[in-house]
């Protein structure tokens, strides 16, 4: 486990970087999709399977496709992009450097449990476990995100419509499923 | 008798007929207002049945004043609670009591008459149905006026009427200075209303009710600095509407309405509704002797003035509506005089012989197609014999002449002025008063005698051919010829007495004290005398000299500047323009310019281009760069972060 | 080092790298990919302590989170796909007509 | 004066106020391409709200006590915040109004021709806000109401307006903004004082009723919530929103503006500023008195000198509301009852100028009267109407305007005979611009080739005048129906500010109006009134 | 020492699985090429042979086309990464055949106090696993048709991932209801609870456990042979429309890899309807467990279900003819994605009953 935590760790914040620092968006996104990958790894190897595999789903499966997708259609991986001034840059570094720092601080020194002491029972990653608290304890919240996402959707749909085409050249409610369907399918 | 002064104490009585009077013409106003648009070959039929409408309600004034008892009788119909808020109560009711019945009487009356004229005179208009029923709703109005039972039923009849003249006089609104006449006519009045106003509430505050048979008896309770304001106040309403100094610029302007809108409201009813007024208030004016005396100057300076105007007047019209003007002044020196009663005789006489003038000189215009310059009339009493002598008749009664309805009203307010101590500042002013009033009615039958002259006299001076008018225009006329002769003659004691509660005791004719009084008779030769002079005079000049006023205004500087000064008015329209309209004007332009756009507006947009200017410094830091915003957002983030370790 | 506090520290480390993707980067869309490597560096800080603790409901926030994030890319990139319809660019630099 | 709920369970009053978002919801549901069904949603919708409103007038009880048809909820407990609801006579009418007008407004909105359907919405927004602002009793559910009408407002000016529209709608927007922020300053000073005095915080009215405040905290607050209400009344100085908001406003918003919104300051004044301020509304009465005076005559003078026929009537409004804001501050019983009746009347006939104008503006799109001219040949139906509304507008005794107007100055007269003089020159003023206004555009020679294509009031147009029209009427001659219901709650603000007078008088101006008053009533009027009516009847009866 | 037996016995079981998927994907090919063959009325696959002996064409598709493709020339288009030109097919493959670590074949070897699951890794989300793993074979896909720098390869690629994404959403929802039947997401449990009779004697596997599960079989054969891209959904990679869509610019060994993916993909579909719907290596009637060889039984009876899923499979795809693509979008989310909902509606609610 330890061994296993260290080397996907490693592996994870290489591809992090690789994220930040590729020239080109669509190798930022292979490498982001690496980092989820690992992230799930990482998930699984807390014991929390149900979350690892909703990550590859949700996160490396759809919403990096989508990505990619994006970046292919519009074409915008025609070259590597420039950055931000020098001003920008580095000041972002220092920034950066400076909440690293807090935060490494903050998690090393400023804990207010004891590391370790908790107890990990073997319930808290099952899927039976999480789905029960997700529609008992948190039915509320569980209804609002798929509100939420309902909500996107008719957004996402109004938003890619091409204006030159309206979306509904007279053929009522029709069309507005078909263009629903074209960017759910996008979206899922 | 007098109930000037004393608490009333009659028998009211409840009659629904009341309301027929103000009832038909409002009906009338009302169908005619739906029938506007009807049909041209329609259209004659609007006349006739204004005068029919006008007509009932004369048969009901009729059969309702010959119910009147004595003095303190009255009917009332009280219709419903207006309004009411605290003490005040206000009810629309009418009331009907021997001066209203009086009034009633001459507006239903002559204003049918004027009716029957109006439908000869306007059928060629197109719009007649429209007229007719300003015509009549002009009507219902000033019967409200006369018959309010308090003063806001009275100020709804008095802003009713002024909005009727003002509909009338710009009925030919096409033309401009129609419109602007009418305009004027009802600003004016609006003026007096304000002061009108103003009179009501210091009654209503000191005395807590509008009703005239409530405040009849308790205007004795008024302090006397009080009695005055409010009989001042009052006053100023009575200056608006009777066209008295310094309002009285309005009527002739109105002359740009159809004639038999200066001979109805402009003559005969609306115009006296001042006297009325004040005729009703007696018993307050009765307490405000400094009220009375300003009463008496005014009215004495405005016949005067209207008199000197309406020597050089060539427009008949004109020489009319300056005449009115003259006439209304000495309705108001007998009100200055505590003669309350002779005043409305006047109004009466006048009523009669002012709407016979003016209607005949309607009739002489249409005749003539549509000229009003005397100057191009003369000799038309061979092609219009019934018109000329309706309007000798008229004439012989306005100049005062022997017998004539005139002579009768006028002496006797004449006498009131001079037998009553009227003190102004201390000076008693009666005698100064008489005698301006005595040379006026020598004016009066001078400038009168010289339209007569003019219009129906020497030969004809115009271009196209007079023609005599229809018997709708010509019966009405003569029909009102016959009072303005005979009047006085007949009725005047009578009437006199009718109202005699309205009136000062010791004038009433008949009284042992002027009966026998020396001065009395000998002030009646005298102004005998001045009315032949004047006629003779102006007979003389007009009619057997017609060169000598040329030749006069020829040979002498000041006869022109005079005869400038009387043909212009004395520059009062202009003196007024230059003194209120224009720097009101000034102001107003002044207020928008300045104070408005400039200083008020100023300041409001000055905040906001300062806060603009300090808006375009911050500004530079939104460079619509999602990263700066992103950069900054993270500093403030740690900041927090680092703030919240430190705490 | 502990369990819970390398993933804390793992944590610390990929949300610092992602900010710092979002304050370098032009391109949206890697700004984009930044912000959910941030969303995602959260998620493991909640998992680790939901193990620590021995509390689901740090899972459920995950899934919440994801959920959000599926919300947020659908109309995230359909935004961006606008915004490159009307300036022909996604990257910030060319997207600044809230200047002020 | 403790302030009585009358609790009653039927929601009438949030009914009321929220069917206008059916109308909204209904209007968005109509597609774009369909104007005349989206108008129509909107018709039936405000026709509902009317309906509504009615039935609330039908079961008003005029001399029921306190505040009918109350709802209290708790909103946001844990900061004293109630959603309070109730009505007196005093809004009864003024609801009655909003629904009247807005269902006119809607009605009238063929001129729209620019995203009707949002314009449709914005309308019925405002007519939820107008109509919550005068029904709430909760000073926090008022100022959300109140700042709810400014969206709206600030939309329809700046989208349907004129030439000059950003400027006038954000002129309009920091105008009222900058009043109501003070304001909201001062509710949530007067809520925690209520916390320090009786342990919670409340934002009810009948709470703050209580307050015991100190005579600076007292005219502080009263400044804060006076600035708010006098700017959007507005009062003198700080009018100059009024004539381009109006003037850029499309006609609905004008109408609205005029009819509705300006009543919002006053209203404040009596509902807020009254009972929790007595003191304060003594103090500041000889204040607002002037001002409302040199609002008449200023507003009449400046509006003389107009060009724009719809910055006249802006600059009229001014003048109008100066007698209202005149007869608020006679404090007694005929001032109180002609201010309210006055915003009525003037709500009925501006907005019917407002009308009127947008009938021709919508014809020959230019509001100059230069432009006009003879139109009472061609259109004669339009002059007759243009004609009663102005003459309504003068104050001609049986129309609506003289009861309020004379009811005003009555009141005002008693307060100060010197004031109220001044204020009379405004009703010559007021027959010198609207006649001229009226000469200008109907009468003189009419330009066939410039106006040639007018046409006559259309059946719709009839239809929006006709109520306001036969209101004119009714009002003017029958204007007890509506006095009746304002009585019982004027008299208990009046009774309230009874006795409450400043020991000594604040300003220097105060002398003046004190030794005017001196000279013509005595102390104490209303006994002496009492004494001379009671033998007044006798004298009549024996 | 235990721990080094365990890591033996998972690499073991790690070839075992790998060689038989392989293997069965490789076969596949051949059932493909011979039962075209059939059923177009032609020999098919007969001209490569070792010896005379050509073994029905195995030679031929397991041998002479391997050795073809792998001496062919490895073309890189112009400008293009080789890295990501070469990670595109493995990256297609990959997720394919890794996906196969949780389908249990077969009852556990009992072997004195162990006991040896023949299943790769015991994940207690095993469906999850799977549909995570068939996600990311998505970016074979895409990642093909984007390095290719050509039209028809991005079209294709496009095609691919909508169509991939849509009936993944369908296939999830299609099993909702099954897996609320079976109350766990572990494969081995399913399979577990696959042994015995329903109403005494249909076998009860996972089609027979509620009166809608036919239904959501047929669902989800059909989304995971759309997931599998070929006829009748073989619009990617359509010939008369794109060439060969994602696969255009590939040739030999990289062609051959996303050919060999293909094929495992249909083993994986094949063994996962198998898992979920008919019953593992259960037996009909006959608790396989419980026989010494129990184990052996059960992966023979499994990899005969399999086999048989995979030949009807090839027999659809040479019958059935190609979707237009509008129809394929709207088969999934106007039939197909109503239908799963319904149908889950529909189990649930079945459940409830039975439960009162």
């Amino acid at each position: 486990m330890i061994v296993a935590m260290w080397i996907f760790g490693v592996l994870t914040v290489l591809s992090a970087l690789g994220v930040v620092f590729a020239p080109r968006p669509l190798h930022s996104a292979l490498w982001l999709v690496g980092t989820l990958f690992f992230l799930a790894v990482h998930f699984a190897l807390m014991g929390a399977d149900f979350i690892a595999a909703l990550q590859v789903v949700v996160y490396a499966g759809a919403i990096m496709v989508l990505v990619v997708f994006v970046i292919m259609l519009l074409g915008l991986d025609e070259g590597p992009t420039q950055n931000q001034s020098r001003l920008t840059l580095y000041s972002g570094a220092i920034f950066c450097g400076l909440f690293l720092g807090l935060l490494l601080f903050a998690f090393t020194h400023q804990l207010s449990f004891p590391i370790g002491s908790g107890v990990s029972n073997g319930s808290v990653g099952d899927p039976r476990e999480v789905g029960r608290v997700l529609v008992t304890d948190f039915l509320y919240a569980f209804e609002v995100i798929a509100l939420l996402l309902f909500a996107a959707i008719i957004g996402a749909v109004l938003l890619a419509n091409d204006r030159k085409r309206p979306l509904m050249p007279g053929r009522g409610l029709k069309a507005v499923q078909g263009s629903a369907n074209d960017a759910a399918s996008v979206e899922a | 008798m007098n109930i000037l002064g004393s608490t009333l104490t009659g028998q009211v009585t409840e009659n629904l007929l009341l309301v027929l009077i103000p009832l038909f013409p409002l009906v009338g106003a009302a169908l005619l207002g739906v029938a506007v648009g009807i049909r041209e070959d329609r259209r004659w039929q609007a006349g006739w049945a204004a005068t029919l409408f006008a007509v009932c309600s004369f048969v009901v004034t009729v059969k309702l004043f010959l119910g009147i008892g004595d003095a303190q009788e009255a009917f009332r119909y009280t219709a419903w609670r207006w309004f009411e808020s605290g003490q005040l109560s206000v009810a629309l009711a009418l009331r009907m009591d021997r001066l209203a019945g009086v009034m009633t009487l001459v507006v239903t009356g002559v204003g049918s008459l004027i009716h029957l004229y109006a439908i000869g005179y306007m059928h060629e208009d197109e719009s007649r149905p429209r007229f007719f029923c300003y015509l009549n709703l002009f009507l219902f109005a000033m019967l409200l006026l006369v018959l309010g039972e308090n003063l806001l039923v009275m100020f709804v009849g008095w802003e009713g009427v002024g909005l009727c003249s003002y509909l009338l006089i710009g009925f030919w609104y096409r033309e401009m200075p129609n419109a602007d006449a009418g305009q004027k006519a009802f600003v004016v009045n609006r003026i007096g209303d304000a002061g009108f106003l103003l009179g009501i509430f210091v009654l209503f505050w000191n005395l807590g009710t509008v009703s005239f048979p409530e405040l009849q008896g308790l205007v004795g309770q008024l302090p006397p600095y009080l009695a005055e304001t409010a009989a001042l106040l009052l006053f100023v309403g009575a200056v608006g509407k009777s066209a008295q100094i310094p309002l009285f610029v309005w009527l002739p302007d109105a002359m740009a309405g159809p004639t038999p809108v200066s001979a109805l409201i402009h003559a005969a009813t609306m115009v006296t509704a001042g006297v009325y007024m004040v005729t009703r208030l007696g018993a307050l004016y009765v307490l405000a002797p400094t009220a009375l005396a300003v009463i008496a100057v005014v009215g004495t300076a405005t016949a005067l003035l209207a008199a000197t105007i309406a020597l050089a007047q060539n427009d008949i019209k004109k020489v009319l509506a300056y005449s009115t003007v003259s006439q209304l002044g000495y309705m108001f020196m007998a009100l200055g005089a505590a003669a309350f009663s002779n005043g409305i005789y006047h109004v009466v006489t006048h009523a009669f012989f002012k709407a016979c003038l003016f209607m005949a000189a309607g009739s002489v215009i249409v005749g003539c197609h549509h000229e009003q310059d005397m100057r191009h009339y003369g000799g038309l009493r061979k092609s219009m014999p019934l018109t000329f002598l309706a309007y000798l008749a008229a004439t012989y009664a306005i100049t005062g002449l022997p017998f004539g309805a005139g002579f009768f009203s006028k002496d006797a307010i004449l006498w009131a002025v001079y037998s009553h101590e009227i003190v102004l500042f201390g000076t008693p002013i009666n005698r100064v008063l008489w005698g301006v009033g005595l040379f006026t009615a020598f004016l009066t039958a001078f400038y009168m005698t010289r339209s007569l002259m003019m219009t129906f006299f020497g030969e004809y001076r115009g271009h196209e051919h007079p023609h005599e008018s229809p018997w709708t225009m010509t019966t009405p006329i003569l029909i009102l010829a016959v009072p303005s002769l005979a009047f006085g003659f007949l009725f005047g004691e009578e009437f006199l007495h009718f109202l005699a509660a309205w009136g000062r005791e010791d004038l009433n004719v008949g009284h042992a004290v002027l009966a026998e009084n020396a001065t009395y008779h000998l002030l009646e030769m005298i102004s005998m005398g001045i009315a032949v002079a004047g006629v003779a005079l102006a007979a003389f000049i007009y009619g057997l000299q017609p060169r000598l006023v040329d030749s006069l205004l020829r040979a002498a500087a000041v006869c022109r500047g005079v005869h400038r000064a009387l043909l212009n008015k004395w520059w009062i329209d202009e003196l007024y323009d230059a003194l209120i309209v224009a720097p009101l004007r000034k102001v107003s332009a002044v207020l928008f310019s300045v104070l408005d756009r400039a200083l008020i507006d100023g300041t409001v947009n000055g905040t906001a281009l300062f806060m603009a200017a300090n808006g375009e410094i911050v500004r530079r830091m939104h460079t619509g760069r999602v990263s700066s915003y992103a950069m900054v957002l993270f500093a403030g983030t740690i900041a927090a972060i680092i703030f919240w370790i430190v705490l | 080092m502990e369990v819970t506090q390398f993933y804390l520290v793992l944590g610390a480390v990929l949300f610092t790298l992602g900010t710092l993707g979002v304050l370098i980067r032009r391109n949206t869309i890697v700004i984009f990919m930044c912000i959910e490597l941030m969303l995602n560096s959260v998620n493991l800080t909640m998992v680790a302590l939901s193990r620590q603790f021995g509390e689901v409901s740090g899972q459920v926030f995950v899934f919440f989170v994801m959920a959000v994030a599926a919300a947020e890319a659908a109309v995230g990139l359909a935004i961006i796909m606008t915004a490159f319809r009307n300036y022909h660019s996604v990257r910030t630099t060319d997207v600044h007509d809230l200047a002020g | 004066m403790p302030i009585e709920l009358q609790i009653e369970g039927s929601r009438l009053l949030t009914l009321t106020m929220l069917s206008p978002l059916l109308g909204v919801l209904l209007v968005g549901l109509v597609p774009a391409t369909q104007p005349g069904r989206a108008r129509g949603a909107a018709i039936l919708s405000a026709s509902i709200t009317f309906l509504l409103s009615f039935n609330v007038l039908s079961r008003f009880v005029t001399h029921g006590r306190g505040f009918q048809f109350a709802e209290r909820v708790e909103w946001l407990p844990a900061l004293g915040i109630d959603y309070i609801l109730g009505i007196d006579g005093i809004s009864l009418w003024l609801i009655v109004l909003t629904t009247l007008l807005t269902l006119l407004v809607v009605i009238a909105s063929t001129s729209i021709h620019e995203k009707l359907r949002a314009y449709l919405a914005s309308m019925l927004f405002l007519e939820v806000g107008m109509l919550g602002a005068f029904m709430a009793l909760d000073a926090l559910t008022f100022y959300v109401f109140w700042e709810l009408m400014l969206v709206p407002m600030y939309f329809l000016i700046g989208i349907w307006g004129g030439s000059r529209r950003i400027y006038a709608a954000l002129k309009f927007f920091l105008y009222t903004a900058f009043g109501s922020l003070l304001m909201l300053v001062a509710i949530v000073y007067l809520a925690f004082a209520h916390q320090d005095q009786f342990g919670e915080v409340s934002f009810f009215l009948g709470d703050w009723v209580n307050l015991q405040l100190s005579v600076r905290e007292e005219l502080l607050l009263f400044s804060a919530f006076a600035l708010a209400f006098a700017i959007k009344v507005p009062v003198f100085p700080f009018h100059t929103w009024l004539p381009d908001a109006h003037v850029e406003a499309p006609t609905g918003g004008s109408v609205i503006l005029a009819g509705v919104l300006l009543k919002m300051g006053l209203y404040g004044l009596i509902r807020f500023g009254i009972p929790v301020f007595p003191f304060a509304t003594h103090a500041a009465a000889p204040t607002f008195a002037v001002l409302g005076v040199i609002g008449i005559v200023f507003g009449a003078l400046v509006a003389w000198m107009q060009t724009d026929i719809k910055k006249l009537v802006a600059y009229s409004s001014v003048s109008h509301l100066g007698f209202c804001v005149l007869g608020y501050a006679a404090i007694n019983i005929q001032g109180m009852q002609g201010s309210i009746l006055q915003m009525l009347n003037h709500g009925v006939s501006t907005a019917a100028l407002f009308f009127l104008v947008g009938v021709v503006y919508d014809r020959k799109h230019t509001r100059l009267c230069a432009d006009y001219g003879g139109l009472a040949r061609k259109t004669p139906v339009f002059a007759f109407v243009f004609l009663v509304f102005t003459l309504s507008s003068v104050g001609l005794p049986l129309t609506n305007g003289f009861v309020g107007e004379f009811l005003i100055l009555l009141g005002s007269f008693q307060f100060s005979p010197v004031l109220a003089a001044v204020a009379v020159t405004g009703v010559i003023f007021g027959a010198m611009y609207m006649l001229s206004l009226y000469r200008r555009i109907m009468f003189g020679p009419f330009d066939e080739a410039k106006n040639g294509d007018l046409t006559d009031l259309t059946m719709r147009e009839r239809l929006v005048f006709a109520p306001l029209f036969a209101l004119v009427f009714v009002i003017g001659l029958y204007p007890q129906f509506i006095l009746d219901d304002i009585a019982p709650p004027s008299r208990r603000l009046l009774e309230h500010l009874r006795g409450k007078e400043p020991a000594q008088a604040p300003a220097a101006l105060e002398d003046g109006v004190q030794s005017a008053r001196s000279v013509t009533a005595p102390a104490d009027t209303d006994t002496v009134d009492y004494a001379i009516r009671v033998r007044t009847e006798e004298g009549v009866q024996g | 020492m235990d721990d080094l037996l365990s890591v033996g016995i998972v690499v073991v079981k790690a070839a075992v699985v790998m060689g038989a998927v392989l293997h069965l994907a490789a076969l596949t090919t051949w059932v493909e090429r011979k039962a075209s063959a059939l059923i177009q009325n032609r020999i098919g696959a007969n001209r490569a042979a070792i010896f005379g002996f050509d073994l029905a064409g195995i030679i031929n598709t397991l041998v002479a086309d391997p050795v073809k493709a792998l001496t062919k020339e490895d073309f890189v288009p112009k400008g293009v990464s080789q890295f990501m030109h070469s990670l595109a097919p493995f990256m297609g493959m990959f997720p394919v055949i890794i996906s196969f670590a949780v389908i249990p074949f077969g009852p556990p070897i009992v072997l004195d106090d162990r006991v040896i699951t023949l299943q790769l890794a015991e994940l207690n989300v095993g469906i999850l696993y799977v549909l995570a793993m068939g996600s990311l074979a998505v970016y074979g896909t895409v990642l093909a048709g984007w390095v290719s720098k050509n039209k028809f390869s991005l079209m294709g690629s496009l095609r691919a991932s909508a169509q991939m994404i849509s009936y993944e959403i369908t296939m999830g929802i299609s099993i909702i209801g099954l897996l609320a039947l079976y109350q766990t997401l572990d494969f081995a449990s399913i399979v577990e609870q696959q042994s015995g009779t329903v109403l005494g004697f249909l076998p009860k596997w996972g089609i027979f456990m509620s009166p809608f599960n036919w239904i959501a079989f047929i669902l989800f054969f059909v989304s995971v042979m759309a997931e599998t891209k070929r006829a009748p959904f073989d619009l990617p990679e359509s010939e008369s429309e794109l060439v060969a869509g994602y696969m255009t610019e590939y040739s030999g060994m990289k062609f051959l890899l996303f050919w060999l993916g293909e094929f495992a993909e249909i083993v994986v579909a094949s063994a996962l309807v198998v898992v979920l719907f008919f019953g593992g290596w259960q037996l009909p009637y006959i608790d396989v467990s419980k026989f010494t060889l129990g184990p052996l039984i059960g992966a023979m009876v499994f990899g005969a279900k399999v086999s048989a899923f995979c030949v009807l499979q090839v027999i659809i795809r040479w019958s059935v003819p190609r979707f237009r693509y509008d129809q394929l979008l709207n088969l999934c989310w106007k039939l197909m994605l109503p239908i799963a909902l319904g149908n889950l509606v529909a189990t649930i609610a079945w459940m409830i009953w039975l439960d009162s």
